[in-house]
Parts: structure tokens; C-alpha cells; sequence
């Protein structure tokens, strides 16, 4: 199987990522799920990037919460709209939103 | 003639949030799916309790005699009734020590001739990569 | 090109998932994909006409029946929207209402599902 | 005897803590308290009237109007009620609507409140 | 300051509990929350009951989800609505939902 | 002549939920009030961002040029502009690794006198006591 991932979340309340062993994972930070891209808790970053798996970021959710290309991890891929579309399409074959 | 297969997967405890009994409602609703698809075609619905998800399974909810509101307990039986796939991951229970006896099994008082079936997580594993989509609630 | 189902059971106003759904559902048609949308539990106030545009809440009407036109499928489900109290003469023009089967019968030749669940 | 301020902001359906706040509230009065009862955001679903008796729903409309015909004061936040498609029309006789500030001015002379917010 | 605070879920978002220092605390368990008086993961009570405080539980949430007096641990008092209403009236001057 | 004074605390960040703009609505509703109360009467409000509620107040939030909605960060602006007490939790910036920098201080565009206070979490549980009711976000 192949997941693209959904993160909305900052303090994600189901572990199920600790679960799913796909063949091929990737995990889309969204709305308030793109904290774990930008924010570093006395300095650390979080313990999600630290999957394997290919990770993105929502520039429009970014900038809404006052963040940009700067503020992001560098195992982090910036994305549009369009980019998750293709993601979705082209790369993976099942989607989850946790 | 073709299926397609969906799984629907319950992650959270129920009556905090409507999800886990939509997750229910939503997969019943695989059995009335034909009026909207060619003579044959089908849509299948499997159920997965994983996680605190688990806790929707305990009996004896009393949710319809404290706030007259049908258990998830009930929809859950419903579900068996109509002779829904539902799973509930025994590595879960483990971790909250419960067992069979503690949880929602079969709905024979209903007429139900499926029971529920508590698997290893491997077996909702093997489901999630076997259906066509999952849905997460 | 695809078909995208999206189904989505978060409120209009708070989440922003209804506003991510719909950002998404009109990115994809954009790129020439076909488009579902199903919205149940409190998602479907998504479906009612005359939405105040507040500038504090999501204001989805206008962008929806931009999308509408242009082969936009949207379906509330029926029961989610009768017991908060919209019925079908507050829904808007183009917005269909079905019981639950409509989305799983839509998810049957769809390419992709992205179901937004989960809260 | 003292009043008793609660304030929800949570749907009718699915949390439960309209449930909880509309059972608090009527026992607070029956032990003799004055009882206000404020709801905002989308708990502002509370107001609607005839809302349908679904079991698989939370359905208060009933236990509402036994308290506020025995004195719960209960009202909506109207801009949050107008933003979902809530009008005056729709709400239940005795239930009034106002704007934020008859909620702050309950707590005026409250003995205790309870803000029922977090989600 | 006695505060009465409300607990109303089972996986906490928020941290607020560990800072604040009331005078007199208790924490009354509610909704999901009762979850944090029932249960043990892996054999281990929930770390919220380590709390200095006096803990109370919600017959009626019990019972809904099908638990009852028999799975509350020990230092957990069972209460009822009319109980809840006394105790914020007559022991605790405000109160927090967390 | 009384005052009854009220602390409204946010733990959570925003746009997940309408919980922290519904904070500040509501806290500037404090200056309305008196329409209900008698002659010098008064309800005050101030506002505590504590926790992941501290995010809120990032600057630069482009909610509106990206989803047609008021931003956070706006409401904030606001509330300084109706001279409300506004305080942010240092510690909390300090683990986000944020400064006065990051974040909304004051609102002289639209001409406010007061601005956001960042302090230690000490001066917020001192409001906290000194307040009638507590209203947690």
C-alpha cells in the first residue's frame, strides 16, 4: 500500500502513524498539523519528523498561521494545493486523514 | 459486475465527537448502496476498532436510559445485523485489560448470525492493504 | 484524468476542514479531475443558502457555486442536515440531499477517497 | 441559594456537553439555584426549534422546556446562531438571542460559572 | 484560590493542569474524561491520578460507556450531578473545563 | 458600584477550533456590558494566552488573503484597541523559541494605547487569584 497521510493536528490524540507500516508512507502536514514542520519545543523538533517517510507542508496553512518557507524543517517539503493533488494522484493510492 | 472495497477504521472513544457512530451509520449504508449503480456492482464496508477506538465495544453502555441517546453499543449490534465485517484489535483490548467478555461480541437478541471478531492487528493490517480506500474517523 | 471523492464531517465555522475540502475540491478540478463532495454530521451546514458573510466565519456559498457550475457534485446527507434543523427550502440551489449510500456509492468508481473524519 | 452561569459553545450533536450542561443546569435548580444558561459557536444548535426526536441524536428540546418553564434563563449568541442559518424565526418560544455581552453581564452577579469551551 | 477543574477528555491537549498551584484542587472526571478513573494501559493507572488533588467521577458518563463503580480505582470517589452542583457551590470558589 | 472581573485563559492554538477567537469576542463583549447593569456596574476582562494558546499570537497571519477570514491575529489587535489587559505566558514563547519579535505587541495602526504584555506565568496565575471567574479556552 501505498498512504498519503493527512496531519491536521499540533497534538495528534490517536497513535495509528506508530502503527501503519506501508510499503510507501508520506505525511502531509495540514491546518495546525503544520506546527510539527516549523516548531522546535525547547529546541527539539517533533518526534513525527522523525518517521520515514517523505514529508510536506501546506503553504497556505503555513502563511494563515503566520509562518513561511523559513520556519520549516529541512526534511520538509513546502506544497500547494496543486502539489497535493498530484501527490494523491500520481504517488499514492490511499489516503488517510488522522 | 465489480466490487469495491472500503475500510473504515475507528481510532477515538465514541460520544465525545459523532465520528465513530458516523463510521458505523456511514458502513451500514453499504447495503443500500445498489439503487446508485448497475445491476451487480457492489460496495463493501469493513469495520475497524484500533486504538482507543476500542473503547466504543465495551457493553452495557446505558446511554439510551441517561441521556436517551441509542448507545454505540446498539450501532454496533446493528452493524452485525447486517452482517457487517467488524474488527477489533486484540492488541488494543490487551493494552486496556480487557477481553471478549468485556466487549460488544454478537447480536444474537437481534437475530444477527456474525459475530464480531477480535484479530491480531496483522489481520486489519491485511484489510486496510486489501480494500480499495480507507476511511480514518 | 481521476475521480477524487472527498468526504468531509467537520462544521463550517471553527476547523477550517470545510474550507480545505472545498480549496481542494476546486484545485483538482482545475487539473481536470472529476470531483465528489459529500458532507455529513455538522459539515452539512456547508448546504445552506443566504450564509451570512461574516468576515469572523468561513463563507463558503460563493467559492461553492463557482464550483457548482463548473460540475461540482455536492451532497449533504439528509438525516445529519434535518436534525440541526436544515431542511431542504434553506438548502442552496444545486446542493443535493441523500441518505449515506450516496457517498459510499460515489467512492465506487473513484480513483481516489479522502475522507476528512477525524476530530 | 446562589446562581449558577454556565456557558457552552459545543454542537447539540455528537459531544455531549450540551447533555451534560442542560442536566447540571436542571439539577442546580431543582436544589434551589437560579440558573442562566449561555451558548455560543455551535452550540447556538440548542436554540432551533423543532428539532427532530432522531435517537441517534441528542435531542433536548424537551428537557429545555420543562427548565425554562420552570425559570432557566437560557439564551444564543445571535451572531454565532446567524452565522449558521439560525434565525429568530427557528428558535424555540422563550429562548432569547442577544449579543456577547449578556453573557458576561450573567456572570455579573453569578456565584459560580461554568464555561464549557474546551475541544 | 479553590478551583474545581473539570477533566472531559480521555488524551489531554492541553498541559494546563501541570501549572497550576490552587490552594485546594480537585478534579472532577467527566465525559471521556472518566476514562482517566477506569483505566489502565498496560496494567498502569492513568498518570493524571498522580495528581495532589481529590478526584471525583460521573456516575452517569460511567455508565453510559459501560463502566461502572467496580472499575473506578480507589482514590477516585464516585459522585452524581447533584453532588457536582454542591461541590462547586460549597467547596470550590471557581472553576476550569480543560 | 461593583466590579465583577473575569479571566479568559487560552491553552490552544487557533483555527482548529473557533474556541480562541471566540475568547476574544467574547472578552471584548466586557465593554458593552453595561447596557445590561446598573449605573457603575462593570464586568472586566483580560485575556491570558498560555501553552500551544501562545501561538496564536504569531504575527503575519495571512487568513485573510488566503481564506477569506479574519485572522487571529487581528482579533488580538482589537482587543488591545478596546484597552483590554492582554498577557502572553513567557515561558511558553521561550519553548516555542519565540520572541516579542514573533508575535502581535500592539495595534497603532488603528491608533490602540495599550499593548500585548509578555510575562512570566507567575503574573498570570496572580490574575488568575485575583479574578471572580475563571473562563478556560
Amino acid at each position: 500500500m501505498k498512504l498519503a497521510a493527512f496531519v491536521s493536528d499540533y497534538r495528534l490524540n490517536v497513535d495509528t502513524l506508530d502503527r501503519l507500516n506501508p510499503e510507501k508512507l508520506c505525511i502531509i502536514l495540514v491546518q495546525n498539523g503544520v506546527y510539527h514542520a516549523t516548531t522546535k519545543e525547547k529546541g527539539s523538533p517533533s518526534s513525527l519528523l522523525q518517521k520515514t517517510a517523505d514529508f510536506y507542508v501546506l503553504i497556505d496553512d503555513l502563511q494563515t498561521r503566520g509562518l513561511g518557507n523559513a520556519d520549516v524543517a529541512d526534511n520538509v517539503k513546502v506544497i500547494s494545493y496543486s502539489d497535493i493533488v498530484d501527490l494523491i494522484f500520481n504517488e499514492y493510492d490511499k489516503t488517510a486523514w488522522l | 459486475m465489480a466490487t469495491t472495497k472500503l475500510g473504515f477504521i475507528v481510532q477515538r472513544p465514541g460520544y465525545k465527537s459523532e465520528n465513530p457512530k458516523l463510521a458505523i451509520t456511514h458502513a451500514i449504508a453499504s447495503q443500500s448502496v445498489e439503487v446508485y449503480l448497475n445491476e451487480g456492482d457492489v460496495v463493501t464496508a469493513d469495520i475497524a476498532f484500533i486504538g482507543d477506538g476500542v473503547l466504543n465495544c465495551k457493553k452495557d453502555q446505558k446511554a439510551m436510559d441517561l441521556y436517551k441517546l441509542t448507545s454505540t453499543e446498539t450501532h454496533i449490534k446493528m452493524s452485525l445485523l447486517l452482517d457487517l465485517n467488524v474488527l477489533v484489535c486484540k492488541e488494543d483490548l490487551d493494552r486496556f485489560g480487557l477481553t471478549e467478555n468485556d466487549i460488544v461480541i454478537d447480536a444474537e437478541e437481534f437475530g444477527a448470525e456474525v459475530t464480531v471478531k477480535v484479530v491480531p492487528f496483522t489481520d486489519i493490517t491485511k484489510m486496510m492493504e486489501e480494500v480499495n480506500h480507507l476511511l480514518f474517523f | 484524468m481521476g475521480k477524487l471523492t472527498i468526504g468531509c464531517f467537520a462544521s463550517l465555522v471553527g476547523s477550517m476542514s470545510l474550507d480545505f475540502a472545498v480549496k481542494l475540491a476546486g484545485t483538482a478540478m482545475e487539473k481536470g479531475h472529476k470531483v465528489d463532495l459529500w458532507v455529513s454530521g455538522n459539515g452539512t451546514m456547508l448546504s445552506i443558502k443566504g450564509q451570512r458573510a461574516f468576515k469572523d466565519y468561513s463563507f463558503l456559498e460563493g467559492p461553492l457555486k463557482e464550483l457548482m457550475a463548473k460540475g461540482l457534485n455536492v451532497t449533504a446527507c439528509e438525516a445529519c442536515a434535518e436534525a440541526r434543523g436544515y431542511h431542504k427550502e434553506n438548502t442552496m440551489e444545486g446542493f443535493k440531499r441523500h441518505s449515506m449510500d450516496w457517498y459510499l456509492a460515489s467512492t465506487f468508481d473513484a480513483d481516489r477517497v479522502l475522507h476528512i473524519g477525524g476530530e
